[in-house]
């Protein structure tokens, strides 16, 4: 499928729009000033762009939410600050920041102060490496996707820090189940990502985006049998990271009150809900980049391909939490230990075959693998269902 | 001749249920009386074709060695004559309606499947009484039998009067039994034999050898202390009355059909010996004679439903006893039949009743029929039955031993006899009147019909009551007195008109007296007991037997007890303390000589190495950052030692 | 390289300093594990400054580092499991007050 | 660019000064949770010198690994064994004032010792770049037996750290 | 069954109730909310809130005689009347004031029940507010009198059958008291 070439200059002209908007600005710096704040103005301009980001992303997440969620249980949802409530998160911004900050007496005080503040950084950091559209990654690392899991790793301190500091037996528990949560599902999602680089044979974001490339023939990944379990078993992995429905254990509020920040409150419950929907925007960016095929598309410009996929992503976690009830700790558990995780094991062996078997023969097998085996997990999993626990104290 | 094993099988199938019930009873729970009857079903399936065909003229024996006594060899082994195989019969039925029955009654009792293994047990112990050939393994079941008195006396041993009752059941029987194997051992030495074919054939065929006639007298006589004992006659019968602290079923089954009538069978098993020591059948017949008259005595005034069937019981045993003293095999056994159907039928209405009511003194029940029709309606036919109503069995058989006293020329005895079946008729039906007329006396008991678990049987052994007499009747020409006599003679009688005459007029009597007493003049029962008020009391303390059994025996062994006990522990223990004392004197000595001198070296041993390494222990401080700290040390002195020429 | 290799390498001798200083005198053995991370931390600096500028396979000291994560991490799942079932049984997690084999 | 190498020199020194700071502060604070978030800060610290020494990978490993498993784990022993840490309680022993001596003793010779000593620094191996392709190779080629040998170990070291801290079956039951 | 199903199953129905929201009838999946102060619900008849008194054609023909049996009903106590003096020092039999404390009235409507003059009702009006608790809720009886005309048109059942209870009541009084005026003769 080809364009016809002004339609194309178009394209890459709207495409590159911000990207040359930047570049004419250095430019411009260049000529008056020495280089080395060109670099500097650089860094700025895009740090600038990501903390700018972050936040609006955010804020418009919720009100996204509410809406989507509004919808699927017959309400409107927000519709009364501004068109639509479209300064709905505005008005819950300054209501966030004019709230009055309880501190518990027997708090950690630092610590619990530390706490929000730290945990935006790592959900901050990973914007990173996000490539949002072409020639539109922050800094194009050559790690990137290893630097995006390690860094949201370290969210776990933070909550712990939230949790422990508040002393507060809620916050305790809400603390002690996400970091089990997210040290169970971070190993699926780590290997699920695996067979991606294996194809891409890098490790960096951009290469992998790169490797997806096509016009209107969808090179993506997740059309290949390993790329769409791979991609199943990221984006559920993706949605207990993050905490959300129906993996939302560490917050559950008929168990826990809210979890790790029960003690938290105005500006620092913000910095909390900002970096969880923050860390959803980028794991659903990741998610984008590695199996959706990034910013690929025709027609229209790349970042609005890519912030298209991108919220159609989360907007499938949306209609995750206006559907699906809680999991138990046990169950979720196991599921990540005893159905992902052989899951992608198998996937890995898959995706390394691929490379050696003609295509027809490739979907054959894939095919015929990934159904034996999830029969066999399924089965597994139901023949060692725990028994009925009883409970000699309760009645 | 058959194989072996079926017979065999017939106690083991109860043993077996026994040994899984008494091992996996707790897993089984319920379950328990589903084995126990089925294998009592299964017994009885096995045995009734036998029964048949030895009905039928078959005759079946079998017997295996088991050990070497001297010279002589102890054998067991099964006979089926036509004796053994009517007991089969009756034991293996009743056995299993009444478990059938039990499964009901004892419902949610907590030592449920305990009760069913011991009564598998004892079914077990009583089938192989019936099929024994020999005293001795007779002997061995029939204490087992004992044992399992004992146990389902006590079985609710939280009750004291359950814990006393086995107690005094065991021992009162015990006595008996030492009677019994001192007669059978006296057997052995007159005869050389304990098997019952040979003993038969040893004594009826005397001609060659000489028979010592004083000592078979004194086995028969010490055999029919085991009677006296199991079969509770006079003076030995005071366990039974207070053996019904045991569920009702046990008593049904043990304390009034199989058990106490074993002690019949055995004086019909040894029917021979008895015949041949002719000085012993006086003492059977006196002794069945008070038994059976004063039995019946104290079951007029007796209160208790249980009781009052307890003496029925001993009663009716009395009679099967006299019959036997008289010679009359075939009367005995045949009343041993009948009395074994109506009276676990009326052990099992009263059961049932206890079970409606959760009462026992029959002042409190009444009017209980149309709240309990089955149970009343198979009560009354098994007390019609009992009083000798002439198509029921009891008639017939009643009806034969008192031909056999009338047509022997015993006329006292035929009075005396005479005179019970009017009592027993009579307190029959004051138990009828009392429980089942009349109105309710006391509002609090609220009756209801038991289910059908438990009024099945009662309806089954209510049939077996009505039919079970007709083949001793004239309507089967006497088939089973012939039948009995076929296997050993005994004198036959013509059948009197006369006595059946006296007979029914006794029971009729008896009932319409009842009737008038107890529903019609109810002020005649306390006059009549006040003008003979030392006879009521006589009767209704039981003749003071058990006071007088207290103050002449018991009490007189515990003094010796007392004396022994004194002897026991200044004696005896002076001498084995004095023994210790003296050992321990030595051992001092040895102790001081050990701790001072031994021990002393080995002490020195070891502080000695204590003190030396008291010094070197200082660096074992156990921390091992200490360990650590002393590591650094040295690397910084190997650093200054190496690095001092920089 | 922009720092002289010298100043790593002290960096690191003062991190392996601290981190002994903490082994030695902490009585929390959960804080002794953590100051032996310090101490494996120094050692994997020292590697790959080592490796950065002088080795002619520069790949190695790297290499050799990642092993050594990978090992502190098994130490540290072994060190924590001991003690967790050291405080289950003794209900301490003190050094000195687990002297039951001293002597 | 003189400048901006300034600018990465002082960030450098400035991280390993925070890094010293927090490494102090793991030895000597008393709570020890706050010993174990100094521990995480001094962890990423290094993770950033590891970048300036242009390790990125080994950087991300580190983080991956210590921050986001063993400080995990580590805090979560912390809290299990929580409720010993008293303020009362001594944190250190007696023995500090002799290890603080001997350790300076150390610093100061060794610190003397690497001042002097001429390091072999040569031009080739400061201009090589490792890339994570090269270093995967490495791994799968000359250190491939090491590297299974550490699988080995990691996984006897899982099973043994979970029968370790695993309740005995015959302690459950209802207490 | 296959595993998952149940989820996809799930799923489908909130998809479903997501995309008919836009265009379906509230009544048939659509979005139900109303939005309130500029839609409404349809008033319901048997809503009830504070009472009002009615009165007959003017506001001085009140139906209340101040008996005072709903002040003495009344559960919080949140009535208050004065009958009025006429200028002869008599009894008026009606209220001088009457006022409800809607800062305590828990709307039950006992005063309803219990009048028997069908003078007092419950009303439909719920947007009361006041900014001063102390004064401002304590409504007087001219913010309380409403015309029978506006009963009628809250609560027409209702309305319209204490309306013939009422003119039946009056054409019997009127009746008897026919009969009981003596025959009209000649006065002398």
């Amino acid at each position: 499928m080809s364009m016809p070439p002004f339609l194309r200059d178009i394209e890459f002209a709207v495409d590159l729009s911000l990207v040359n908007a930047k570049g004419w600005c250095l430019d411009l710096l260049g000529h008056f000033l020495p280089d080395w704040t060109v670099v500097l103005a650089s860094i700025v301009i895009s740090g600038v762009a990501i903390l700018a980001l972050g936040p609006l992303v955010m804020m418009y997440l919720t009100l996204l939410e509410r809406k989507v969620i509004g919808r699927i249980q017959n309400r409107y949802g927000p519709n009364r600050v501004g068109k639509w409530g479209l300064l709905q998160p505005i008005a819950d911004g300054i209501k966030m920041f004019t709230k009055e900050d309880i501190v518990p007496a027997q708090a950690d005080k630092i610590v619990h102060f530390l706490a929000p503040v730290v945990i935006v950084v790592p959900a901050l950091m990973v914007f990173l490496v996000v490539p949002f559209g072409e020639r539109m990654t922050a800094v194009n690392l050559n790690i990137g996707l290893l630097y995006f899991i390690a860094v949201s790793s370290i969210t776990t301190i933070p909550i712990f820090m939230g949790s422990w500091a508040s002393r507060n037996k809620y916050s305790l528990l809400g603390g002690m189940r996400t970091a089990a949560q997210m040290i169970s599902y971070e190993i699926p999602m780590t290997l699920s990502v695996v067979p991606v680089i294996m194809m891409s044979q890098s490790l960096s974001t951009n290469t992998i985006v790169m490797t997806q490339v096509g016009d209107l023939d969808l090179h993506w990944f997740i059309f290949t049998p390993w790329g769409l379990v791979g991609f199943l078993i990221y984006f559920l992995c993706a949605v207990a990271e993050c905490n959300r429905p129906p993996f939302d254990l560490p917050e559950a509020e008929s168990e826990l009150v809210a979890g790790f920040h029960t003690e938290y409150s105005g500006m620092k419950f913000a910095l909390f809900y900002m970096a969880e929907y923050m860390n959803a925007f980028t794991l659903c960016g990741i998610a984008t980049t590695l199996f959706l095929g990034g910013w690929q598309g025709p027609f229209f410009p790349s970042w609005l391909w890519f912030f298209g996929k991108t919220f159609a992503l989360i907007c499938v976690m949306i209609w995750f939490r206006g559907t699906l009830p809680r999991f138990r700790v046990d169950q979720l558990m196991g599921f990540a230990w005893k159905f992902l995780l052989p899951l992608t094991l198998i996937n890995i062996p898959v995706a390394a075959l691929w490379f050696f078997v003609p295509e027809r023969l490739a979907w054959l097998y894939s095919i015929a693998i990934f159904a034996v085996s999830f029969w066999g997990l399924v089965k597994l999993n139901c023949a060692f269902v725990p028994e009925k626990r009883i409970y000699p104290l309760a009645d | 001749m058959v194989a072996p094993i079926p017979v065999a099988l017939i106690p083991l199938l109860p043993f077996a249920a026994f040994a899984v019930n008494i091992l996996a009873g707790r897993w089984l729970k319920h379950r328990a009386a589903w084995l126990s009857v089925a294998t009592s079903t299964l017994a009885c399936a096995l045995a009734i074709p036998l029964c048949w065909q030895v009905f039928r003229g078959a005759h079946f024996a079998h017997q295996a060695t088991w050990l070497m006594l001297g010279e002589v060899p102890l054998q067991f082994g099964y006979l089926l004559d036509p004796l053994s195989s009517t007991l089969l019969f009756m034991v293996t039925i009743v056995g299993t309606l009444i478990q059938v029955y039990a499964m009901g009654y004892m419902r949610g009792d907590p030592r449920y499947s305990r009760f069913f293994a011991y009564v598998s047990l004892f079914m077990a112990a009583m089938l192989t009484v019936v099929i024994s050939n020999n005293y001795l393994l007779f002997f061995m079941a029939w204490e087992i039998m004992g044992l399992c008195s004992y146990l389902l006396i006590g079985f609710y041993f939280e009750k004291d009067s359950a814990a006393n009752a086995c107690k005094k059941a065991f021992l009162t029987t015990r006595v008996g039994d030492i009677g019994f194997l001192i007669g059978f051992l006296t057997l052995f030495a007159a005869i050389g034999t304990l098997n019952f074919s040979e003993m038969n054939s040893i004594i009826s065929g005397a001609g060659a050898t000489p028979l010592n006639t004083t000592l078979l007298s004194f086995a028969a006589f010490f055999i029919f202390c085991g009677t006296i004992g199991k079969s509770a006659q006079f003076p030995l019968h005071v366990w039974l009355p207070d053996a019904m602290e045991g569920p009702t079923p046990v008593s049904a089954l043990i304390h009034a059909a199989t058990m106490v009538a074993a002690g019949v069978f055995l004086v019909a098993r040894s029917f021979t010996l008895f015949a041949a020591a002719p000085n012993v059948l006086p003492v059977v017949t006196a002794i069945g004679t008070i038994t059976a008259f004063g039995a019946a005595f104290i079951a007029l005034t007796q209160h208790d439903i249980k009781r009052v069937l307890a003496y029925s019981t001993i009663s009716q045993l009395g009679y099967m006893v006299t019959a036997l003293g008289l010679s009359g095999l075939g009367a005995g056994t045949f009343h041993l039949i009948t009395h074994a159907f109506f009276k676990a039928l009326l052990f099992l209405g009263a059961g049932s009743v206890i079970h409606g009511t959760h009462v026992q003194d029959i002042r409190e029940m009444g009017g209980l029929f149309k709240k309990m029709p089955s149970t009343a309606v198979t009560f009354i036919i098994a007390s019609l039955a009992l009083a000798g109503i002439p198509p029921l069995s009891g008639f017939w058989s009643k009806d034969e031993i008192l031909l056999t006293a009338f047509a022997s020329g015993h006329t006292f005895v035929f009075g005396v006899l005479l005179l019970t079946a009017f009592m027993t008729a009579f307190y029959m039906f004051r138990l009828i009147f009392l429980t089942f007329f009349g109105e309710a006396r006391n509002p609090k008991v609220h009756a209801h019909e038991s289910p059908a678990l438990m009024t099945l049987p009662l309806w089954a052994l209510a049939v077996g009551s009505v039919v079970i007499g007709i083949p001793g009747s004239p309507f089967m020409h006497h088939w089973f007195q012939k039948f009995m006599a076929h296997a050993s003679h005994y004198p036959e009688y013509e059948p009197s008109l006369f006595v059946m005459a006296c007979s029914i007029a006794a029971a009729v009597a008896g009932i319409l007296l009842a009737g008038v007493v107890y529903l019609k003049q109810k002020h005649w029962a306390e006059n009549t007991a006040k003008a003979f008020r030392p006879l009521y009391l006589l009767s209704f303390n039981k003749f003071y037997i058990d006071e007088l059994y207290s103050a002449y025996i018991v009490k007189p062994f515990h003094a010796i007890g007392r004396i022994l006990f004194g002897f026991d522990e200044t004696v005896v223990d002076g001498a084995v303390n004095g023994t210790g004392y003296a050992t321990m004197l030595l051992s001092r000595i040895k102790n001081w000589i050990d701790i001072h001198i031994v021990d002393g070296f080995v002490n020195f041993t070891g502080a000695f190495a204590y003190f030396l390494n008291s010094f070197t222990k200082r660096l074992q401080t156990g921390f091992i950052q200490n360990y650590l700290l002393i590591v650094v040390a040295a690397v910084l002195a190997f650093l200054i030692f190496e690095l001092k020429s920089i | 390289m922009i720092i002289p290799l010298q100043h790593i390498l002290i960096f690191s001798l003062l991190l392996f300093a601290t981190g002994l200083y903490g082994v030695l005198v902490r009585r929390n053995i959960i804080g002794i594990l953590i100051s032996i991370e310090l101490m494996l931390n120094a050692a994997n600096l020292n590697l790959i400054a080592f490796s950065k500028s002088t080795s002619l396979a520069p790949e190695t000291g790297q290499i050799f580092a990642i092993f050594v994560i990978a090992i502190a991490a098994t130490a540290a799942a072994v060190g924590l499991a001991i003690v967790l079932a050291l405080y289950r049984v003794r209900k301490t997690v003190y050094t000195d007050e687990v002297n039951l084999l001293k002597w | 660019m003189e400048i901006l190498e300034l600018f990465s020199k002082i960030g450098i020194y400035a991280t390993m000064a925070l890094v010293l700071v927090f490494a102090l502060g793991v030895v000597a604070l008393r709570n020890l949770f706050h010993c174990a978030l100094c521990l995480a800060a001094v962890l990423i610290g290094t993770a950033m010198i590891y970048v300036a020494l242009h390790a990125e990978f080994l950087a991300a490993v580190q983080i991956l690994v210590y921050v986001g498993a063993v400080m995990t784990l580590v805090i979560f022993v912390i809290m299990l064994t929580e409720h010993l840490g008293g303020k009362t309680i001594r944190q250190t022993n007696r023995q500090s004032p002799a290890a603080i001596i001997g350790l300076s003793g150390i610093v100061v010779l060794l610190g003397t010792l690497l001042m002097k000593t001429p390091w072999p620094v040569t031009a080739k191996a400061l201009d090589a770049k490792v890339s994570v392709m090269s270093l995967g190779k490495a791994l799968m080629g000359t250190y491939a037996f090491p590297f299974e040998v550490i699988s080995v170990i990691l996984i006897a070291c899982l099973i043994g750290a979970i029968v370790i801290a695993k309740k005995d079956v015959s302690e459950k039951g209802p207490s | 069954m296959i595993f998952g199903t149940g989820i996809l199953k799930g799923l489908f129905v909130t998809l479903k109730n997501f995309v008919t929201s836009y265009f379906r009838k509230p009544d048939n999946g659509g979005i139900f909310t109303v939005q309130y102060p500029e839609e409404r619900d349809k008033a319901i008849e048997a809503f009830r809130n504070f009472p009002f008194l009615a009165y007959d054609g003017t506001p001085d023909k009140v139906r209340c005689v101040a008996c005072g049996i709903c002040e003495r009903e009344c559960p919080p106590k949140c009535i208050h009347i004065v009958m009025e003096i006429d200028p002869l020092g008599k009894p008026a039999r009606r209220p001088s004031v009457f006022e409800i404390d809607h800062g305590l009235c828990m709307n039950c409507g006992m005063c309803e029940d219990v009048c028997p003059f069908d003078s007092i009702y419950m009303d439909h009006a719920f947007e009361v507010t006041a900014a001063d608790r102390g004064k401002e809720l304590v409504r007087p009886k001219e913010a309380l009198l409403k015309s029978n005309d506006y009963f009628l048109k809250i609560r027409p059942g209702t309305a319209t059958l204490v309306d013939q209870k009422r003119r039946a009541a009056e054409e019997k009084k009127k009746l008897s008291r026919a009969a009981t005026l003596p025959p009209q003769g000649p006065v002398s």
